[in-house]
């Protein structure tokens, strides 16, 4: 059924009796055209764009646990393009323009909010690695304004501008970066795709990949076998595991990215403003609560918890940058598994066995990457060829240093990033 | 002829005090640091014991002018030759020293270092290498209620700024 | 209405209106004692509300305290203490709490069900930012910040035990007495004002005497122990690994005496004993929200603790034995029980007050405040006037901190809750009402046994002795939500009712994280502590499984809001970081530097004079000492540390690209470093001081990151080298004296004569200042006859001073970060503006320097195919056509008629100055395949500045490219 | 999180600096071919259970450890000088 104001209105009237299951939860077939491993953000949308621009709709997908569970559900709802390497300059511009046409797409309201984002720089070096940025998000056909400190001032009037360790001398403005409402992303991509006849297979553990002579052949789940030609794995947090089931090593780490929410407050914060230096960034959400976070935890841990050092350093950081939000209360934290890679960037690519596709290592900027990811996700799987935009998420892009994109300028280190 | 003239590290930041807590500024003759090479320590010792009078201290531990320093490493007060035994470097100008002491020293640090260092746990000649708020610091104590606080030289001005927070903090409880 | 008169009392005011209330009393307390019920309005549909409870649970009466940027939004009148002058305001209302325009949310809530918003506000697409959402955040949110810097103190501190015992109730200081006792470190913790827990608010007998008296007698004892710490108004908020636990602390007593607000304390305990008590749960019977429909155990709390009457005829409404207390508490208290009502049809109690077993509320009536129920009770309906319902749908254990690693807890059908499983956090046991144990009794004999176990494990003796008291049995039979007409709220704060859930159910938002995050129950302020349980027995209900079935969502830290500023306490200003000084700092703000930030120190950016008008002829000004006559400059800052040993050398060549073993003392060598990955790390000078000695030099940036890049290689790769590395960046005050009289300059101050063929470019040695050893490098980073000279720090500043004095008669002067970077500009010198992570030794054009005949760090990875050739983009210089044709940094480059897009880009900008030594604009820039394309014309565009030039593409080298100045 | 550093005792986590996995130590030589240093250098095995890692006492006694622990419970099972474990 349509979403509408009008149905919205009429549901109202008759006690709410008509809304149908946003999607069915259908017993597993013995074979598919496609399985999708990973009933998150970007497993989701693979399937929705499957079956809406490939026409494959005998399909599947796979979820341990219950869908949107995983990090599509536990970020701070950041949507920006915002990059200045190529590679990723091309890919979240596509992103982005898939975000602004996404609630129509899917008739289903993400609160996909464009409110701008504020980058703030706090030295002559910052600022003119942000000018670059800048630069190339202007040259990709993305907006960027260069803000000097009275510019930041009249958009953000409550920073500490006069008192604080690390002036800010300015910002870099992206007025079309913003947030969305994330868990919506999810359910409407779930929504679109179990209407066009996927199957969304939840409490569904794969367990195994079967591989017969370098070509996939299905999957063992704790719901049984599943056959399947093509397999792609979308599983973020949990990457190495379900590639070492095909035998891969990964160039991942898991790193926990801890998250912030306050109570509801009345409207203070009307952008995305991040610190520049200092791992953090805020916003606040649709009700009223401030949502931030910061740094990663560093070690690498799959426990989806954080530590309290790292905590205090992201009040730190809000208490320096911001410090009339220090009587704001945090009500929730909690963590995500980061799949952190050597160069910060995704990859988007086939794997050495025939059919096995994979799609992962998005550090913590997975959110944002939703519609695109599962777009050219989609298109590797259907046409086996890399959709353009994606085209620089090689996994051999370590071993060969061609095409690496570094953006923080860190090495190899994977926490780092 | 061009004459030099000296400021210490907590000049013009030094001393204050609040109820019965001060804080004071060492001023350490010389400080030499020592790093023995493989397999010397116990040469370095008897060097040392001739030299200031003491031996390497263990680990976490001071004796006499004999501080230990981290990892492989000693801080010395007073003049040592140990040629070819050990890496010695001169810190006399590195380091900022300043003193807290009285009743309630251990609640100001307490506020700032994240180790536990009440008299039961932490005794006189006791060192630790740790943090105090975001400093890297070298805490001995040097008696029931005095412990040395040893901070990089330019951040003395933090230090001090950071104690004298807690101290308030402290003395408003009361 | 107050049960006896107060001793003392002060005046406060709530929404403008003055009262009177007992000090420390809650502000729940004293606005009930003034008769006010209506406190609140609700988060969505604006109901009014008023107390429920009488601890942090708290989901109705949120509050705001004080005014301007003292605002503090969304405190709980609960645990709020009265204090003289304290402003209290409503929140979420407007223009008033008794007359909020949008209570008309209500009037249309049944168009605003569960998740309304996703399936609407979507056309046309450009409404949603314009009109839909600013209404909706407009709408939403309780209370407000002031947006005003916060203006008070809060602090933060750490503490250490052996026992830390988690809430101090029967159990609790049953746990503190015998794990003090027997001789462990106790940490004994509360969030109340006061320990006792519910004995101080129940009328029971503990050893013969009331209660109370126990509890002040056990107090009395604690406090003696010198063992043993006691933490009032202190709630645990999370358990950490390791026995790490957070907690916020209160600070009673007056704001404007200086005192912290707050004290974010971090607390490692060998063990924790949880006794955190048990909260009591609502029943989701129809408008079960109106003012005046409290806790039953809240009502005993606000008659038994703090005389006062919550009402005047009070009905009880519960479903197991522990309602019964309230009635019986209340008729003791002199108070009218204007019913109780037992959804049980068994239950055993005999009173004088009307009693209806087998009954049901199932309406309520009274908007601003509480005027009758309707009972459902033999078959027919009976309308009960009442100002005040105490309802008790049973207990939840207090679990959550059990759940902060990760811990599920397991349902228990006997008390119909969840109660922690074992091992949840390690090193952690439970003991009393968390555990799901109620009577006071077995309480105090629990918090005894598991203290003493504790006390065991740790090498302590300890005695266990129980005190007599009451052991009643609670029983329960499970009542979650009551039909009927009207709403039957679940999650009061978030207004979450019990259609919302059975609706999320339908949409197959089954499981229950979905249908958490799709009703947001249990995502308000007290993050469901109440309603939590309630909910999911409706949801079990609704999609026909079990509540064990169904699972819990996650209790995640903290277990009460926690404000940021106690977390980030010490942060605000200039507490963020630590800052660095160097020893010319004050001679140099003396001389009106601006100082800037670089990394932790800082830094003059310039020296200006009074007839200049801009930083520009100031920079220009000292770029003309240094090429004409001599400039000081105070390159402390940069990172120098001792390398000492028999295998320095060996250290050296690892760690560089180039050779350092072949350096001849007092000699200095640049050298180039890279990372594993084959990108440059930092570069820098290191000079030879002995065979077995060198100093090695950093950027001011990288200095920390070196030094622990050094003790990497040598602890983790080559512990064979037997060499040491310490740091002495602050030992020495380093001055560069640069210019062609520099030397001059020096000779002014050095003990003995400097002259050419003693200290030819690239010397280094000991030098005297004033009869103080120093040392001297003859080292240029401007391109000019220059040296380094350094004395002990304590004689930084005089030293700093002198130089300048005599700089300034040679014509000369001090001079700062921007004639700095001009100089090494016009010399094509890198920073880290040019390595800045992503470069190699063979985009910078030193390839050659990474030498071939050893290994290295980084040598393997440098090799890799991707980082060599000619698509790399290589550093090169930029000219442009003139000094009235500045450039940019950051700007892209691209050939001279291509459009400025992204697949036409070939490069951008790093470092730009104006160059009054050859009076044009310069940059320096990585350009695609560079090196190969010197005197090419490109097009720089800067879309942010709008900036268009065509500019000459040349060797980063401006200025002197055969280095003769430097060498003369 | 706390981490018993051999020399200084159990310490708070922010006295540490984390690097990863310690294969870190096993550093090939020179000539090992790219896909050698392609393991060094960027595939993990990432374990979700007990894992050897390498941390630095950096605010401490600058000492780099070894650390066997679980990424799981984030239970710390024994730090000691990587020094020691290279030798």
């Amino acid at each position: 059924m349509g979403y509408s104001g009008f149905q919205v209105i009429k549901e109202g009237l008759f006690g709410q009796k008509g809304w149908k299951p946003v999607w069915r939860d259908p017993e597993p077939k013995a074979e598919y055209d496609a399985i999708i491993i990973g009933g998150g953000g970007h497993g989701l949308s693979t399937a929705f764009y499957l079956a809406k621009e490939h026409g494959m709709t005998n399909i599947a997908v796979l979820e341990k646990g219950y869908i949107g569970g995983g990090n599509i559900g536990r970020n701070t709802t950041i949507v920006r393009a915002n990059y200045f390497l190529p590679g990723n300059s091309e890919f979240y511009s596509h992103s982005l323009k898939m975000w602004e046409g996404m609630e129509q797409d899917l008739n289903y309201n993400v609160m996909h909010s464009q409110r701008g984002l504020i980058n703030l720089f706090h030295s002559d070096g910052q600022r003119d690695a942000f000018a670059r940025r800048g630069n190339a998000m202007i040259n990709q056909g993305d907006d960027a304004i260069l803000l000097d400190r009275e510019g930041v001032r009249e958009y953000l009037p409550y920073l500490d501008f006069d008192n604080v360790r690390f002036p800010i001398y300015g910002g870099l403005y992206h007025p079309r970066g913003g947030s969305a409402r994330h868990d919506a992303v999810a359910w409407g991509y779930a929504r679109g795709a179990d209407q066009r006849g996927v199957d969304i297979i939840q409490n569904c553990e794969v367990t195994g990949i079967d591989i017969e002579g370098g070509v996939v052949k299905g999957v063992q789940t704790t719901r049984g076998a599943i056959k399947a030609k093509k397999v792609g794995i979308v599983v973020a947090g949990r990457s190495g595991q379900v590639a070492a089931m095909a035998g891969m090593r990964l160039p991942i780490e898991s790193h926990v990215l801890q998250a912030f929410v306050t109570e509801g407050l009345k409207p203070i914060i009307d952008h995305v403003v991040s610190f520049g230096m200092g791992h953090f960034y805020i916003s606040q959400s649709d009700k009223g609560g401030l949502v931030f976070g910061g740094d990663i935890d560093f070690y690498t841990s799959y426990a989806a918890r954080g530590n309290l050092p790292m905590k205090e350093h992201v009040m730190d950081a809000a208490m320096t940058l911001m410090p009339m939000i220090g009587k704001a209360k945090v009500l929730r934290s909690w963590g995500g598994i980061m799949d952190m890679t050597p160069d910060g960037s995704p990859i988007i690519d086939k794997t050495p066995t025939e059919g096995l596709f994979i799609d992962c290592g998005w550090c913590y900027g997975g959110f944002k990457a939703v519609p695109a990811s599962g777009f050219s996700f989609a298109h590797l799987m259907a046409t086996g060829n890399h959709f353009e935009a994606a085209a620089q998420f090689r996994l051999d892009r370590f071993r060969s240093g061609v095409g690496l994109m570094d953006e923080e300028g860190t090495g190899s280190q994977h926490n780092l990033h | 002829m061009a004459k030099l003239i000296a400021l210490t590290p907590c000049a013009g930041l030094l001393p204050i005090s609040l109820g019965k807590i001060a804080v004071t500024e060492v001023l350490p003759d010389r400080l030499m640091s020592v790093a023995p090479f493989a397999g010397q320590n116990k040469a370095v010792s008897a060097k040392l014991k001739s030299h200031v009078g003491a031996v390497l201290s263990g680990l976490n531990r001071r004796i006499g002018g004999v501080t230990w320093f981290g990892h492989g490493t000693w801080m010395v007060a007073g003049d040592v030759a140990l040629d070819g035994l050990a890496a010695v470097t001169d810190q006399s100008d590195a380091w900022a020293v300043v003193a807290i002491s009285g009743a309630g020293s251990e609640d100001v640090l307490a506020r700032l270092v994240p180790i536990d260092l009440r008299a039961t746990v932490f005794k006189k000649n006791h060192v630790a290498k740790t943090m105090l708020g975001h400093l890297s610091v070298t805490i001995t104590r040097t008696a029931a209620n005095t412990f040395e606080i040893m901070v990089m030289r330019s951040m003395a001005q933090t230090l001090v700024h950071d104690l004298d927070v807690a101290m308030r903090g402290v003395a408003a409880r009361g | 209405m107050r049960l006896e008169q107060p001793e003392q009392t002060v005046t406060f005011t709530f929404d403008g209106r003055k009262l009177k209330g007992v000090p420390g009393e809650p502000v729940a307390a004293a606005l009930m004692a003034n008769g006010i019920k209506l406190v609140a309005r609700s988060f969505k549909y604006h109901r009014p509300r008023g107390v429920m409870s009488a601890g942090s649970e708290e989901q109705n009466a949120l509050v705001t305290v004080g005014r301007g940027a003292q605002t503090e939004p969304n405190l709980r009148a609960t645990t709020l203490e009265v204090s003289e002058g304290l402003e209290v305001f409503s929140q979420n209302a407007w223009p008033s709490l008794r007359y909020d325009m949008l209570a008309i949310n209500d009037l249309f809530s049944r168009f605003l069900a569960a998740g309304f918003y996703y399936k609407t506000f979507m056309w046309p697409r450009s409404f949603w930012e314009k009109v839909y959402e600013p209404v909706i955040r407009r709408a939403a949110g309780l209370g407000a910040l002031s947006g005003e810097t916060n203006p008070d103190d809060y602090e933060k501190a750490f503490a250490f035990c052996d026992v830390l015992v988690i809430g101090a109730g029967p159990a609790g200081l049953m746990a503190a007495l015998t794990a003090g006792r027997a001789g462990a470190d106790v940490i004994l913790a509360d969030e109340d004002t006061a320990m006792g827990g519910r004995l101080l608010r129940e009328r029971e007998e503990i050893d013969g005497k009331p209660a109370t008296a126990w509890v002040a007698a056990a107090i009395q004892e604690l406090a003696n122990l010198k063992n043993v710490r006691m933490m009032t108004r202190t709630t645990v908020t999370g358990a950490y690994d390791q026995g790490t636990y957070a907690a916020l602390e209160r600070i009673a007593g007056d704001r404007a005496a200086g005192k912290p607000l707050e004290c974010f304390w971090r607390i490692v305990a060998k063990r924790a004993i949880l006794t955190a008590g048990a909260l009591e749960r609502p029943i989701a019977f129809p408008n079960n929200d109106r003012p005046g429909i409290m806790m039953a155990s809240a009502v005993r709390a606000y008659v038994n603790r703090w005389g006062v009457a919550p009402g005047k005829s009070v009905a009880v409404f519960g479903n197991n034995d522990d309602a019964h207390r309230t009635a019986q508490d209340l008729q003791a208290a002199g108070i009218k029980v204007a019913a109780l009502i037992d959804s049980r049809d068994d239950t055993d109690i005999t009173s004088d007050f009307p009693i209806y077993t087998g009954a049901q509320v199932v309406a309520t009536k009274g908007r601003h405040a509480l005027e009758s129920v309707t009972i459902a009770y033999n078959g027919g309906r009976r309308v009960i006037r009442t100002d005040c319902l105490a309802m008790s749908g049973g207990w939840n254990p207090t679990v959550h901190l059990t759940c902060h690693m990760n811990g599920r807890p397991t349902w228990n059908t006997d008390i119909a809750s969840f109660v922690p499983s074992a091992e949840n956090v390690p090193g952690m046991v439970t003991a009393g009402a968390c555990n799901g144990t109620f009577s006071t009794a077995d309480c105090l004999a629990e918090g005894a046994a598991v203290a003493a176990d504790v006390a065991k494990d740790l090498g302590f003796k300890s005695r266990v002795k129980v005190p007599q008291a009451e052991d009643r049995t609670y029983a329960i039979s499970p009542l979650w939500a009551v039909p009927g007409k009207g709403r039957q709220w679940i999650d009061f704060q978030n207004d979450v009712h019990v259609k919302d859930i059975k609706l999320a159910a339908q949409e197959n938002f089954r499981s229950v994280e979905h249908m958490k995050r799709y009703t947001t129950q249990g995502m308000a302020p007290d993050q469901g502590k109440s309603s939590n349980v309630v909910a999911l027995a409706v949801l079990a209900d609704a999609t026909g499984r079990g509540i064990p079935e169904t699972g819990t969502t996650t209790f995640r830290p903290p277990y009460v809001p926690v404000s940021i500023a106690a977390m980030g306490a010490g942060s605000q200003g200039k507490g963020f970081a630590p800052e660095r000084f160097t020893t010319s700092h004050k001679a140099s703000v003396g001389r009106d530097a601006p100082m800037i930030e670089a990394g932790l120190w800082y830094r003059p950016s310039y020296f200006p004079q009074k007839d200049e008008a801009t930083w520009r002829e100031a920079c220009d000004r000292e770029v003309g000492y240094v090429r004409n006559a001599v400039g000081v400059c105070d390159v402390s800052t940069l990172g120098k540390i001792d390398i000492q040993g028999p295998d320095a050398a060996t250290l050296l060549d690892f760690v560089y690209t180039n050779t350092f073993s072949t350096l001849k003392v007092g000699k200095v060598r640049y050298g180039l470093m890279l990372r594993e990955d084959g990108h440059v790390l930092d570069d820098g000078t290191t000079a030879r001081l002995g065979e077995q000695h060198f100093v090695m030099t950093t950027t001011t940036a990288a200095a920390g990151l070196v030094m622990r890049h050094l003790e990497f290689v040598l602890q983790a790769l080559r512990p064979d080298l037997d060499a040491n590395v310490i740091s002495v960046t602050e030992q020495w005050a380093q001055f560069a004296v640069a210019g062609p009289k520099a030397r001059a300059l020096l000779n002014t101050v050095l003990d003995q004569e400097l002259t050419d063929e003693a200290w030819p470019f690239m010397a280094c040695g000991e030098a005297n200042v004033g009869g103080v050893p120093g040392r001297l490098f003859r080292i240029s980073f401007s391109g000019e006859h220059a040296y380094e000279v350094a004395v002990p720090s304590r004689y930084g500043e005089s030293l700093f001073r002198m130089l300048v004095a005599q700089a300034e008669v040679m014509g000369g002067g001090p001079y700062g970060m921007e004639a700095l970077n001009v100089l090494r500009i016009e010399k094509g010198f890198i920073t880290h503006a040019e390595i800045h992570g992503r470069t190699t030794a063979f985009d910078i054009g030193m390839g050659r320097m990474v030498s071939q005949k050893k290994d290295c760090i980084g040598h393997a990875a440098a090799a890799r195919p991707g980082l060599i050739g000619e698509g790399r983009q290589q550093l090169v210089g930029l000219r442009a056509k003139g000094p009235d044709h500045p450039l940019t940094a950051g700007a892209h480059l691209f050939e001279k008629d291509a459009d400025a897009t992204r697949v036409n880009s070939q490069g951008y900008t790093t470092s730009v100055c104006y160059s009054p030594t050859l009076d044009t604009q310069l940059a320096l820039a990585f350009l695609e395949n560079g090196r190969a394309r010197h005197g090419e014309v490109i097009k720089l565009r800067d879309h942010l500045r709008d900036v268009t030039e065509t500019v000459v593409v040349c060797d980063p080298v401006f200025f002197d490219p055969t280095g003769g100045r430097a060498r003369g | 999180m706390r981490i018993t550093c051999p020399n200084c005792g159990e310490r708070d986590r922010r006295e540490f600096y984390y690097q990863g996995d310690a294969l870190a130590l096993d550093r090939p030589s020179q000539d090992a071919g790219l896909s050698v240093w392609d393991d060094y250098l960027h595939n993990r095995g990432n374990p979700a259970g007990d894992t050897k890692d390498l941390w630095f006492h950096e605010a401490g006694c600058g000492a780099w450890l070894v650390v066997d622990r679980n990424t799981v419970t984030h239970a710390v099972h024994k730090a000691v000088l990587a020094e020691k474990v290279k030798r």
